[in-house]
């Protein structure tokens, strides 16, 4: 199969959403109907693609010498480039109710479907400067969605979203530079390409590089010094911090994470050192923290923006083990959370939109009206504990098994983080779903009159999530050996 | 395959239970009459996979070789018939009683459903299967605990739930390593191999967080706080399977990981031992003696069994076959004896909605069946001879007097009998108080509040099935010596 | 260092003048003042450039009466130079004087920091 | 083909005797001559490029055929040419980006003198670039800073009288110290044409006389041109003199002007003292630290401004100051990564004030935040500008600034003693740029209820034109950039 279809997939949805902006649509309806049309095409030709797993790559212009254009389908690309075109489709359909009540849509839903296209991009770039590329435009093209509501908070986030993710780039970009001064090539290679003969004595210099490289990237993977903008872009409308803040933009930073780890600086040169231990150690924290956050916040939407900086930290915590098996674990939550999380958001977007209540402490006895919502929601907050018989515990599994296996001290601290973690993910998803079904005797149901169950449009993906939260927790071993094959280096 | 129709007692009662929770239009009659079938039938079921021991199925896969995986073999055949015997008492109880609590569907409906789980629980045969049935249990067992819907049920339900949780992951942490350095996690009867290799002391450490972790469950010092906050507001028939049942849930994992995972040998006489038996036997002193201090009833209860359930922790530990037969006596004793010391306690306060123990005098004339169970089942669990209470006690002290292990083969009688005598402290004042108030005690305001027959029988078949235990402990014995022999 | 000092004194002479130069126009507030320092820092270079270009004993490069040897001239470039950068600097001194009275007919003050003062104020 | 060697001589003729011609013409006809003779400039610049690229040598021109080390010379070499080209390129594009602007903010009977202060400017610049005799380039030097402070004035009010006499101020300072230090270079070694100079510098070293005076030189000449181009310390005069002139000079001055002095800077280094003894020299190191400095300095009084023009003023403070720590770095790839940065930099600099000007222009003529919000919907073609040109500012993929933060990062990486400081700065800066130019973008993007007037592309053509070749521009210098750092290197190479 040709490998120019990659860029079809790529430029489909951002040509499709450029068009979205300029042509004047007569109704909502037909516009949605266009925008989902573009969506499910990409999703269907990027299925193809997964499936017949074009290999060869191509290269579509030079910037510099050194420095080409290139888009590659590996492994690690086939699993984030299958994990976002299957989750797009869905969200665009949640948002298309979502949205009936928010204003200038059309230009919502331009930035969204351009963002589908440079996620993908990011997926699926051959080398280090094409993943930079779009992982710049990422941060741009989302920018106008975070600002979207237009109130004072939203405009203050978005510049501190803009902000923290531009400046996670320039330390990115240093790494950049460094895989390129030392490397072979920007290629994205497993095992990494640093050149021996070159490094020479400047080992802890490059050491010290991939550190900051990790903290730059990790910017967008909200680990824990610099995780101020994700619990703020929760003002967004919910479907972008379903879908980007939970798993395209915030999945991304931790896709190049892996990226440089695994494929730039290789997980050989960094295993053992102190650069391993400082980035496990800042994993480790950010777990704790993200969940302790939650647990404070009373927000409903940044309890689970906490809730993801906290898992977003497994991921890393599973890529910083440096194995193979680390990395099989990180992907393994990588998709499993996203299933869980998005889930969980599209709840709470659902309670938002048909009730206005976004505190905690407002949703008592909502159950009783909204017995599906609620109760998906508890599904997936059982699976965030890592209930077994649903997918949050084989991620979690998984990544305990590496850490057991890498005989690593500090992994075994991450061991016990992650379990502690689990226990705070417990208190603060249980509260919720205790507070929506069990609102005690003296609780009057009449302050929750008139509130209906969320529409179809919104339920079918709530519905298809859960399904897929069961279903991997008790049979996943088709998904799980592809990923372990991808983790192990294989296609 | 035949096999997999031991699975019926675990499916049908969640089935059942589901079913109720959404059936919607019900009456309270032909609902009562169906938990009952579904009870009375489990009950035959599990009776009948007696003749299946042996027995094994396996589902599917978790993740690669991580099973779910059954069998069914004594240990679990006990605690099952324990558990739907009980079930069945209580269930039956409930009728009655919950009539002065509303939403009764939702109430049934969990019940069954824990009651499934729990089957499962036993019948597990492998250690995630267990596992994943504990953490259900856990999750299952709360709408029962927060039932009354009152604000400090919601809060202590939430206690219960977290501290359960965190035993759990406590176990987990232990659950990963044990993966690693063992052959397998199937419950095989002395351990499995485990090659610790140089990382002996790791392993230790993941026994002990093991226990830990069970021993939340079953109320073990340090972690035991959810326990006296949690069964004293839940429903009587629900805090009597509560304390009656689910803690025992907690032995039987400790059961599971020390002698069918690491195996004694890979504890005995390291610190992991010494440091069990002396939370053990913190356990049993602290929870009488708070016991004794307690003023209200229900509480009272639930320290005391604190304390029992650390009798039978205590006798674990000592990891010799003596202590191990007078463990798992108790745990029916106590079984029988708590259940109906709280379902006692339901019926008191279903009938004159006393919860202080001083306020019962004169209770033994208004309600003398009621009061004359509840003082057999106290004496049993003092363990007055010739009752239950004796035999299990004595196997204990036995048990820990021929370990042979420093200090603790004289400490840990001791501190039982010292215990048992708190033990009569807290529970016989309440008969005395009872039956004779004493002459200032003006008999006038005296009605007869005897309550109704669903109540009483109960009861009664309850504080027989005490008494049994103790007349018939021979067989019994002989029984966990089959077990026994298997190790 | 004494007797070299001694020697050529001219070119120390120069630069004092250039670092007195320097310093008005860097430091003073008076516009005017700035521009004399101006012309005493460039015409300090001038001396210098002259004093370069003077070899003692040799005389102007102009032929009269035949030509002699050629080291019996001084060098006439430094000459050239000087006059090129006078008319430089004339002709900046003559547009900095134009801004100057420029600014002054505005403000009616020659103190470079007070006009900006009232800039600010008038918040152009 | 001896014909083009005048090219070169011609290229500062024709716009200077333009200039002269201006002054008598009328406004209209000054305007055209001034079109015209640019044009020309660019179509001999480019001739000119092509035959050297064909023939590979160098062109030498003497005035007057006097040869060295009397006669006056020209030179260019593929470097030269092309700058000339570039500059040719940035001034059309400025000026016709700019002219509705002058025709609103210049009286009328100004406007010749505009043109022939351009023209003089066109001519300088040329000379700068050309010249090989140090003393023809101090008065160029000289001319060039004349005209661009009438080009500060030519709009009259009392802030921009103020921005040309503090600019002239700190630019005479310059000048004075540039001319001391090429006396005292004609002392040391009795020439003015470069190439001799160097040569007889490099024996000077070599032989180990004079040291002393040597270094002063040096500094002499770094110090005066640093000065004249607005390095960190000596910047005080830039955010008024960009700030509120009128547009084009505003765009001229910051992206040609100072470029070159510091092309002129470049050439010294090369051509008159020698690449290897300005390095043994620790000037290097200085201008190394300046150059940091100003990154950081000049960004953060960018944040703190909320005039949009003085913003964009100060941020090329800060470009300076990365095309300084280029130099500062004291490699032949640091250095093409400077010359490079000089190219994007103008384009996007001029770029960025044309776009700003649009903006302003839709909301009532004020330059202040609050006012612009929502700008970039009004008046479209501007606001797309000023987006495109604050990415490539940031340094985001496929504009030219991207381009030169990598080779400025790959040039720091290669200089094991200075690369910590330079990437960790060169990361910071690149926030601080985010900070300021995001910021802007978000508020012009950020749509408001009040409706302020709107401009559309027919309305002003030749405006959106400019727009749009400027847009081209950046993105053709970010995407191949390939060609264009060879002929840099090559260039650099011709200088030997």
């Amino acid at each position: 199969m040709n490998s120019y279809v990659l860029l079809i997939a790529i430029f489909l949805p951002i040509l499709g959403g450029i068009l979205t902006g300029v042509i004047p649509f007569k109704g909502r309806t037909t516009r949605n109907i266009f925008v989902e049309t573009v969506v499910i095409i990409t999703s269907i030709i990027m299925w193809a693609i997964i499936l017949n797993k074009p290999q060869d790559s191509i290269e579509v212009l030079k910037f510099t010498g050194d420095l080409v254009f290139a888009f590659k389908m590996d492994g690690l690309g086939m699993i984030f480039a299958g994990l976002i075109s299957s989750l797009w489709p869905l969200a665009t359909l949640y948002s298309f109710e979502y949205m009936e009540k928010e204003e200038r849509e059309g230009s919502f839903f331009m930035f969204y479907t351009i963002t589908y296209g440079v996620t993908l991009g990011i997926s699926l770039s051959g080398n280090l400067m094409t993943m930079y590329l779009f992982y710049e435009m990422l941060t741009i093209v989302t920018v106008p969605l975070v600002l979207h509501t237009l109130t004072r908070e939203a405009i203050l986030a978005s510049r501190t979203y803009l902000y923290y993710s531009l400046g996670g780039a320039a330390f990115g970009f240093i790494g950049f530079i460094f895989v390129l001064v030392y490397g072979t090539s920007l290629d994205f290679v497993y095992g990494g390409v640093l050149d021996p003969g070159k490094i020479g004595d400047r080992g802890n210099v490059l050491l010290l590089i991939y550190v900051l490289a990790f903290l730059g990237f990790g910017v967008k993977a909200a680990i824990c010094p610099f995780n101020k903008w994700l619990p703020q872009a929760g003002v967004a409308p919910t479907p972008v911090t379903a879908l980007l803040h939970a798993v395209a933009v915030v999945k991304s930073g931790a896709f190049a994470i892996m990226r440089i780890t695994y494929y730039s600086f290789g997980p050989d040169f960094l295993r053992g050192t102190w650069a391993q231990y400082t980035v496990m150690a800042i994993a480790i924290f950010t777990i704790i923290y993200g969940s302790a956050r939650a647990l404070k916040e009373t927000h409903f939407k940044r309890r689970l923006a906490y809730s993801t900086i906290g898992n977003l930290s497994y991921i890393l915590f599973g890529v910083t083990i440096m194995t193979p098996l680390g990395l099989f674990g990180a992907l393994c939550h990588m998709v499993f959370h996203a299933v869980m999380k998005i889930a969980s958001f599209f709840c709470a977007g659902a309670v938002i939109s048909k009730t206005e209540r976004t505190y905690v402490f407002e949703l008592n006895g909502l159950g009783k009206h909204m017995p599906m919502t609620f109760g998906i929601f508890t599904i997936s907050g059982l699976a965030l504990m890592g209930v077994p018989g649903l997918c949050g515990f084989v991620s979690k599994w998984y990544l305990a098994e590496a850490a057991v296996a890498s005989e690593n001290v500090l992994a075994y601290v991450g061991i016990g983080a992650l379990l502690i973690s689990a226990i705070l993910t417990a208190v603060y998803t249980m509260t919720i779903s205790v507070r929506a079904f069990f609102p005690g005797k003296d609780f009057d149901d009449s302050v929750n009159s008139g509130v209906k169950e969320a529409g179809v449009r919104m339920l079918l993906p709530l519905c298809i999530f859960a399904v897929c939260i069961i279903v991997f927790g008790v049979y996943s071993k088709p998904l799980t050996d592809l990923l372990l094959s991808v983790a192990m280096g294989g296609m | 395959m035949t096999e997999a129709f031991i699975l019926i007692p675990v499916v049908l009662p969640i089935v059942a239970g589901l079913l109720l929770e959404f059936i919607r239009k019900l009456n309270k009659k032909t609902m009562n009459l169906c938990v009952v079938a579904v009870l009375a039938i489990e009950a035959v079921l599990v009776f009948m996979n007696m003749g299946k021991i042996g027995a094994e199925v396996e589902l599917f896969e978790l993740t690669d070789n991580l099973p779910i995986y059954f069998k069914i073999d004594n240990l679990g055949i006990m605690f099952a018939i324990l558990m739907v015997v009980i079930w069945l008492l209580a269930g039956i109880f409930s009728f009655e009683y919950m009539k002065h609590e509303d939403n009764e569907r939702r109430y049934q409906g969990f019940y069954l459903m824990v009651l499934g789980v729990l089957i499962g629980l036993d019948f597990a045969g492998n250690l995630v299967t267990f596992y994943m049935f504990y953490e259900m249990m856990t999750i299952t067992a709360f709408p029962l605990v927060i039932h009354t819907g009152k604000k400090e049920a919601t809060m202590a339900g939430l206690k219960y739930l977290y501290y359960s949780l965190g035993g759990a992951y406590f176990a987990l942490f232990g659950f990963y390593f044990v993966f690693k350095y063992a052959d397998s996690l199937t419950f095989t009867p002395g351990g499995v191999g485990i090659n610790a290799g140089s990382h002996e002391t790791l392993l230790l450490i993941c026994a002990l967080f093991m226990i830990i972790g069970f021993g939340v469950k079953a109320g073990m010092f340090p972690l035991h706080a959810w326990l006296t906050s949690a069964h004293p507001v839940a429903p009587a028939p629900a805090s009597a399977v509560l304390s009656g049942i689910i803690v025992k849930t907690g032995i039987l994992g400790t059961i599971r990981v020390i002698y069918y995972i690491f195996g004694t040998k890979f504890i005995r006489g390291t610190f992991v031992q010494t440091v069990w038996m002396s939370l053990a036997l913190l356990t049993v002193l602290m929870g009488s003696t708070m016991a004794y201090k307690e003023k209200l009833l229900k509480k009272r209860l639930a320290y005391s069994t604190v304390s029992q359930i650390s009798y039978i922790m205590f006798g674990l530990s000592l990891l010799n076959e003596t202590a191990f037969e007078g463990s798992l006596l108790h745990v029916l004793m106590h079984g029988f004896t708590k259940c109906g010391l709280f379902l006692a306690a339901g019926a008191i306060i279903y009938k004159t909605g006393k919860t202080k123990v001083d306020e019962l005098r004169g209770i033994g004339k208004e309600m003398p069946i009621v009061i004359w169970c509840f003082t057999i089942l106290s004496i049993t669990l003092i363990g007055i001879p010739p009752t239950g209470g004796l035999v299990s006690k004595w196997y204990l002290c036995m048990g820990a007097l021929k370990s042979g292990i420093a200090v603790f083969d004289i400490l840990g009688p001791v501190i039982l009998i010292v215990s048992a005598l708190l033990t009569a402290g807290y529970l016989l004042p309440i008969t005395i108080q009872g039956f004779f108030p004493g002459d200032d005690y003006d008999y006038s305001g005296l009605e007869h509040k005897e309550p109704a027959k669903t109540m009483t029988i109960p009861l009664i078949v309850l504080t027989a099935g005490a008494i049994g235990v103790g007349l018939f402990s021979t067989p019994i014995i002989t029984y966990i010596e089959t077990i026994l022999a298997t190790f | 260092m004494g007797p070299n000092l001694w020697a050529n004194f001219g070119e120390a002479v120069s630069m004092i003048l250039f670092c007195i130069g320097f310093a008005n126009l860097l430091l003073h507030k008076n516009l005017i003042k700035k521009i004399i320092g101006l012309n005493i820092m460039d015409s300090s270079i001038y001396l210098f450039l002259a004093l370069k270009g003077y070899i003692a004993g040799h005389t102007v490069p102009i032929v009269v009466d035949g030509v002699q040897s050629v080291d019996a001239y001084i060098n006439p470039i430094p000459s050239g130079l000087v006059l090129t950068g006078i008319v430089v600097s004339v002709s900046v001194t003559a547009l900095m004087l134009s801004l100057t009275i420029r600014l002054y007919r505005r403000y009616q003050t020659l103190d470079l920091d007070e006009i900006s003062k009232r800039l600010k104020k008038e918040g152009l | 083909m001896d014909f083009i060697c005048n090219f070169p001589f011609f290229s500062i003729m024709i716009s200077m005797f333009s200039g002269i011609v201006s002054a008598v013409l009328s406004r209209k006809a000054a305007k055209w001559l001034n079109l015209i003779s640019i044009w020309v400039i660019w179509f001999l610049s480019a001739v000119l490029l092509y035959y050297i690229f064909g023939t590979g040598e160098i062109i030498v021109y003497k005035m007057g055929h006097f040869p060295a080390p009397w006669g006056n010379e020209i030179r260019a070499g593929l470097l030269e040419a092309g700058l000339a080209l570039f500059f040719c390129s940035i001034m059309l594009l400025s000026m016709t980006g700019g002219r509705k602007k002058l025709m609103g903010e210049v009286v009328e009977e100004k406007h010749n003198l505009y043109y022939i202060l351009v023209d003089l400017m066109l001519a300088s610049l040329l000379a700068l670039i050309y010249t090989n005799d140090l003393f023809t380039a101090y008065v160029f030097v000289e001319i060039n800073t004349i005209s661009a402070c009438g080009l500060i004035m030519i709009r009259q009010n009392g802030r921009t009288i103020e921005a040309a006499v503090r600019y002239m101020i700190m630019s005479l300072l310059g000048s004075g110290l540039l001319l001391m230090g090429i006396c005292m270079l004609y002392d040391i070694t009795g020439h003015l044409l470069m190439s001799n100079i160097r040569d007889a510098v490099s024996s000077i070293y070599s032989a180990g006389t004079y040291p002393v005076p040597l270094t002063v030189t040096i500094i002499l000449l770094t110090c005066g041109l640093a000065m004249k181009s607005a390095l960190f310390p000596f910047h005080t005069w830039v955010a008024d003199a960009y700030g509120y002139s009128t547009v084009s000079s505003a765009a001229i001055l910051s992206s040609l002007v100072s470029k070159g002095y510091i092309i002129l800077l470049i050439k010294i280094i090369y051509r008159v003292i020698g690449f290897e003894v300005y390095r043994a020299s620790h000037i290097i190191d200085v201008v190394f630290v300046f150059g940091l400095a100003g990154m950081i300095m000049g960004s953060i009084s960018a944040i703190r401004e909320n005039d949009i023009r003085r913003m964009i003023a100060y941020s090329s403070v800060a470009q300076i100051g990365y095309i300084y720590m280029g130099i500062g770095l004291g490699t032949r790839y640091a250095m093409i990564a400077s010359i490079f940065h000089i190219l994007s930099h103008a384009a996007t600099k001029s770029m960025l004030f044309i776009g700003a000007i649009g903006l302003t222009d839709v909301s009532k003529g004020s330059r202040h935040f609050e006012e612009l919000t929502g700008s970039g919907y009004r008046h479209k073609i501007a606001g797309i500008t000023f987006a495109v040109g604050s990415l490539s500012m940031v340094g985001i993929p496929l504009f030219s600034g991207f381009i030169s933060k990598l080779l400025f990062a790959q040039a720091a990486v290669l200089n094991t003693r200075k690369m910590l400081p330079a990437l960790i700065v060169l990361a910071i800066s690149t926030i601080l740029n985010a900070i300021y130019f995001m910021k802007t973008v978000i508020r012009i993007y950020t749509p408001t209820e009040e409706e302020g007037e709107r401009i559309t592309m027919k309305q002003e053509k030749v405006y959106a034109l400019t727009c749009i070749c400027f847009i081209a521009l950046n993105i053709f210098i970010g995407m191949c950039s390939q060609p264009i750092v060879d002929w840099i290197g090559a260039g650099i190479d011709m200088f030997a």
